[in-house]
């Protein structure tokens, strides 16, 4: 196959199959100063890509509050990086790999999880904890019955094999992702605070090493493959196969030659493999990179510098060397039997040059390639009105309760985290069923807690409201285990942005979100945006995710979600935190009576949800406390039932007078939990929660038995057994997945 | 109604990598099997079908091996059909 | 006495299993790189959980020719402790240091979670802190651990106590829901679940010290008669 | 110094349950391909080897296979080589 030439690239319009418009193209030939060869132009095509230049979404991304003074390293680098005292620091991200997985579900989430692995072992930080946010259409479908299954089959196959714990994440199941399923995973890692490394090509004369895996025609094209519109009209075979037994030798390898002091800048081989991570590394030293071709290794014969560039292939870093220290990095990698090669060197003069066959096959400037990238500010549409609906009260309390705790999104997740090794470094103090997850630093009394959350019902209904309730829910879990707070990162995974009304979401979601993050006191430290997320031309649900992060010093301290069984058995009192509400707008209810979302987003005060954080990090250091869970989706009612599950008591309700029965049982409003405590505690309770300005109502009681009744000014308003609200939840979604096949690809 | 013998064999296309292939070669190097070269692993099914041709059997065959027994996304197959003897 | 922890390729719980040893008995524990060829150095040796060259092919299938199975063979046939873990029991089977095999699990999936124990021999170096049919508590994670082996086999080693451990719930299929076996001199135990994993409170369950603290003790006193002896 | 192509089958004993083979048939007779049974699901190699003569390159073909790419306690193999055409 012959290479097109500069001429047939501008006149046949090559470039727009290399990702390029018309006018990207015509600024390209502005930047270069000539019409630019096909290896060039290819290069352009990728990292000039919604998914490498985030062109779309970077005007707006401006908005989030990034620094703070537990920030060690914000958005920009590999990874975000936080102070968690004591010397220790703490980095992480989140990244999509929705498209992928949409193809190749396995593989697709296998890989997704590799490469945000390489992230944070690329900082210089031991992973130490995963997390995975996943989003499915309904399981009545035999082709998301085939996404779900596969889809945690592959988070757990390169999960478990690397040997990184899978602690927490969610799944939200909506007819919005049906053609479209959203795969995030988070990984988190722990470094000395002192000891954060960058992506940076410095030192003119350094050499660059290319370490890992070799390369092959592996997903050629992924990365503008990643940003273009449906997943079932792209070329098929660009799937990339991960291999986690080389993704861990490649992390230990890198965690020495880092801890070997050689290492001046070192980069994963993400999307546009070689092409972004070159060109980003001396975007950010400010300098150039010169490189052979000829000395890539490669594990097909007859590769072009154009494949070499673009190739995908998995589990392989770019790393910058101290001159004279090479010999380091062959000892290390020769050990794991790893590829290294000498490719190149570091320069001065601002360029990106390649070389191959004794001849320069492309030369430009750096900072065009990716400080220069076209940066748009898409047309908004004009917000809209919530609209007013009146949700029926057609669902009796009773089914409303059993069908809520029985739907997908909300009914237990057991059938997908113990098909992941969730204990694995033996340091998981609290791993998934939990609100936050808790990961022990080694050696020290100390846990990192995080968790992941994002409800795209509340930002589809109101995109401001709803990105605030995401860094709220997602927040609010750690405070709820006892842990204090840090930072975040997310992943914003939207429609089409050609189209006004998904920026408007796009925009306002993240002005909600930057609010809640000043609010909670959570910089964003690192983050993803996945546009394009459409089937045949209908866009998603806008579905941003938050990760967060925060620290516990002293893990006696921590609060369960839900008490020990024994403790229940003793008897403990219920008592909601925050405030009483009874309305049913945004809610999971409202959802299932009118069989879409309707109406606001649910209530939410990010003054008020700040004081039951802060009320909850100093009820977690009291003795009376014996569990906390938040109020999120499927509102008191479900986290009740979920509390009264785990520690298998029932118990009694209290519904307030003058309370809407349906309103209270199911309002999804925010700033709320559920405490069990001692009944002794009460008093000391009750004095907390006047310092915090949280109010305080008791809720009932949790007993010794197997029944559960919930009352309003002494009548019955439901009388079920405990095992009843259990069935529901426990069997919903592996009576899903009975209901039909899961092992179609079709 | 006829039965046949089936056996289906299925591996990745050949520009996909294949890691499990990648390491059992290293493997064999590494005990002196210096000659194994270009090791690749896929699957190998066998099963029996029926049908009142064997144009019939072939093509329930065909669509088993596109929807279910392999992912046309990544992979390739081929199969061999016979009458079974009773 | 002293404690190595084999390292392949792919291992992840090695560290894991080091610091339950240190955690629970105060020895010396090395971690040992698969090609050490020679062990004699070590009273006990531990073959830790992880995905030994990816677990590709099968389980254990290629670990089991590093010059360290080599050395441990000739440990075992000394008379060393030989503990293998999860991946380190599949090794085991792999190498003939056990019999039978540990194949996919009957479910396909792998599954991570807490199980229930049934010791079925504590007179052995390993078991010996634990009440004859105790029920403990030591999670599993493990996608190929259905044990099996032809009836014979099984019936040998039930009749010989060499069942260690059972499930009181089989998670996998196991043939006889054995969760462990020793090895024809007892001296060697491969099992599923991971007793690294249940060693402080907060992980749950601390049923697996004893597993660790059997073996110290067993050694000890070894050390101690020939010291007598000497 | 010849080559040759060696394609490996490898599948459990007919005494051993295939879990795999299992789920396979139950989600093809889901499918509506009722006539599909006895499904068992093994592995499929293919590999090139080198000797001087092709008894030469059986035999380590046979020891590969006995010592390396099956196992005896749950598995039997066959396979079959060819010389390469170049
Ligand atoms: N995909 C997943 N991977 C790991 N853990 C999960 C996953 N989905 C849910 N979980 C776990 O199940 C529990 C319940 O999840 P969820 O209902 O989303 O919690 P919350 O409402 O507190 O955010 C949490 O502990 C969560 O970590
Ligand atoms: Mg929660």
């Amino acid at each position: 196959m012959r290479e097109p030439t500069p001429e047939q690239i501008r006149d046949e319009r090559v470039y727009r199959s290399l990702g390029l418009t018309d006018a990207e193209y015509e600024l390209v030939v502005e930047k270069l100063g000539r019409l630019p060869n096909y290896v060039e132009a290819g290069i352009f095509g990728v990292l000039w890509s919604e998914h490498c230049s985030y062109k779309s979404s970077k005007v707006h991304l401006r908005r989030f509050p990034t620094s703070g003074p537990q920030v060690l390293q914000g958005p920009g680098e590999n990874a975000g990086v936080v102070d968690i005292g004591d010397g220790m620091a703490v980095a992480f991200k989140m990244e999509s790999h929705n498209h992928p997985s949409a193809v190749e579900p396995y593989q697709g989430a296998a890989t997704g999880v590799g490469g945000i692995l390489r992230d944070i072992f690329t900082m210089g930080a031991r992973p130490v904890a995963f997390l995975d946010s996943l989003r499915f259409g309904p399981l009545d479908d035999g082709r998301t019955r085939y996404l779900f299954s596969e889809v945690v089959a592959g988070i757990g196959g390169y999960g478990n094999c690397v040997g990184i714990p899978t602690v927490g994440g969610e799944v939200q199941f909506s007819p919005t992702y049906r053609g479209n399923p959203l795969v995030n995973a988070m990984c988190v890692g722990i470094l000395p605070a002192d000891g954060i490394v960058r992506g940076t090509a410095t030192g003119v004369g350094n050499p660059v090493f290319v370490v890992g895996a070799r390369t092959g025609r592996d997903g050629i094209h992924g990365a503008t493959f990643a940003s273009a519109e449906d997943p079932e009209e792209k070329e098929r075979s660009a799937v990339q196969v991960g291999d986690p037994f080389l993704g861990k030798l490649l992390m230990e390898a890198c965690l020495e030659l880092i801890a070997s002091g050689a290492v001046v800048g070192i980069q994963d081989m993400g999307a546009a493999g070689l092409t972004s991570s070159s060109a980003e590394m001396a975007s950010r030293a400010g300098g150039g990179l010169e490189m052979i071709l000829d000395r890539v290794p490669v594990r097909e014969e007859g590769m072009t510098p154009y494949e070499m560039m673009l190739s995908e292939s998995q589990e392989r870093m770019l790393v910058v060397l101290e001159r004279g220290r090479e010999h380091v990095a062959f000892a290390i990698f020769q050990r794991y039997g790893l590829e290294v090669a000498d490719i190149g060197r570091v320069t001065d003069d601002g360029r990106l040059r390649l070389i191959w066959h004794g001849e320069v096959v492309a030369d430009m400037p750096v900072a065009a390639l990716v400080d220069e990238a076209p940066v748009y500010e898409r047309p908004i549409a004009l917000p809209s009105e919530p609209e007013r609906v009146d949700i029926p009260a057609s669902l009796p309390a009773r089914e409303a309760w059993l069908a809520v705790l029985s739907h997908p999104s909300v009914a237990d997740k057991r059938f997908v985290y113990r098909q992941y090794d969730t204990m694995v470094r033996a340091q998981t103090v609290m791993g998934p069923g939990s609100d936050a997850a808790l990961v022990k630093v080694p050696g020290m009394d100390k846990a990192i807690a995080m968790a992941t959350d994002g409800n795209s019902r509340y930002v589809a209904l109101n995109p401001r409201r709803g990105g605030q309730i995401a860094v709220a829910e997602a927040v609010r879990n750690l405070a709820t285990a006892g842990a204090k707070p840090l930072a975040i990162t997310n992943c914003l995974n939207f429609g089409n942005p050609e189209k006004p009304e998904i920026m408007r979401q796009l925009s306002d979601a993240i002005d909600g979100m930057a609010e809640a993050c000043k609010a909670l006191d959570t910089p964003v430290v690192s983050g993803n945006v996945s546009l394009y997320n459409e089937s045949r031309g209908v866009d998603i649900q806008p579905t941003p995710v938050v990760g967060a992060i925060g620290v516990i010093d002293g893990i006696a301290k921590r609060l369960q979600s839900a008490p020990t069984r024994e403790r229940a058995a003793a008897g403990l009192d219920l008592w909601l935190l925050g405030r009483e509400d009874d309305s049913l707008e945004g809610t999971l209810y409202g959802e299932l009576v009118c069989g879409r979302p309707v109406g606001d987003a649910p209530y939410i005060d990010l003054a008020e949800e700040r004081r039951l954080h802060d009320l909850l990090q100093a009820i977690a250091g009291t003795r009376a406390a014996a569990a906390a869970h938040d109020v999120t989706e499927g509102g008191v009612a479900a986290a009740v039932a979920e509390m009264m599950i785990q520690c298998g008591a029932g118990g009694e309700i209290d519904i307030p007078a003058g309370m809407s029965q349906l309103g209270w049982l199911f309002s999804e409003a925010q700033g709320r939990a559920v405490v069990a405590v001692l009944p002794e505690g009460a008093e000391d309770l009750a004095r907390l929660a006047a310092a915090f300005a949280v109010p305080l109502r008791k809720l009932g009681r949790l007993v010794a038995s197997e029944k559960v009744a919930v009352r309003q000014a002494g009548d019955m308003v439901v009388e079920i057994p405990l095992a009843a609200l259990r069935d529901a939840y426990e069997h919903a979604i592996p009576m899903a997945l009975r209901a039909g096949t899961a092992g179609a690809s079709a | 109604m006829k039965t046949f013998d089936v056996e289906v064999r299925v591996w990745l296309k050949p520009s996909v990598f294949d890691p499990q292939g990648h390491a059992v070669e290293q493997a064999l190097h590494t005990l002196g099997f210096d000659g194994a070269q270009n090791v690749r692993i896929g699957k190998y099914m066998h099963l029996t079908v029926t049908g009142e041709t064997e144009a019939e059997a072939r093509k329930s065959v065909e669509q088993m091996c596109e929807r279910v027994l392999s992912n046309p996304v990544m992979e390739t197959y081929a199969y061999e059909l016979k009458e079974t003897v009773v | 006495m002293k404690w190595a922890v084999v390292v392949f390729p792919g291992s992840n719980c090695d560290e894991d299993a080091a610091q339950a040893v240190r955690e629970t008995t105060g020895d010396v524990v090395d971690l040992v790189w698969h090609d050490a060829t020679d062990l004699s150095e070590y009273d006990a040796i531990i073959l830790p959980g992880g995905f030994s060259y990816g677990d590709y092919l099968r389980s254990g299938a290629i670990a089991r020719f590093s010059p360290a199975v080599e050395a441990v063979r000739r440990e075992a046939g000394a008379g060393k402790l030989v503990l293998g873990i999860c991946n380190g029991f599949q090794v085991l089977t792999e190498s003939h240091l056990l019999p039978g095999a540990l194949l996919r699990n009957n479910h396909l999936q792998f599954r991570c979670e807490m199980v229930e124990l049934v010791v079925d021999n504590n007179t052995s170096p390993f078991t010996r802190a634990y009440q004859l049919g105790e029920r403990i508590q030591i999670p599993i994670a493990h996608g190929e651990g259905r044990f099996h082996a032809d009836p014979e086999t099984v019936e040998d080693l039930r009749k010989r106590g060499r069942i260690a451990f059972r499930y009181a719930h089989s998670p996998n299929g196991s043939v006889a829901d054995i969760a462990g076996i020793l090895g024809e001199g007892g001296n060697v135990l491969g099992l599923m679940p991971h007793p690294e994993r249940a060693i402080v409170d907060w992980m749950g369950s601390v049923d697996g010290r004893r597993l660790f603290q059997s073996m110290h003790q067993y050694v000890e006193e070894g050390l101690a008669d020939a010291r007598a002896n000497a």
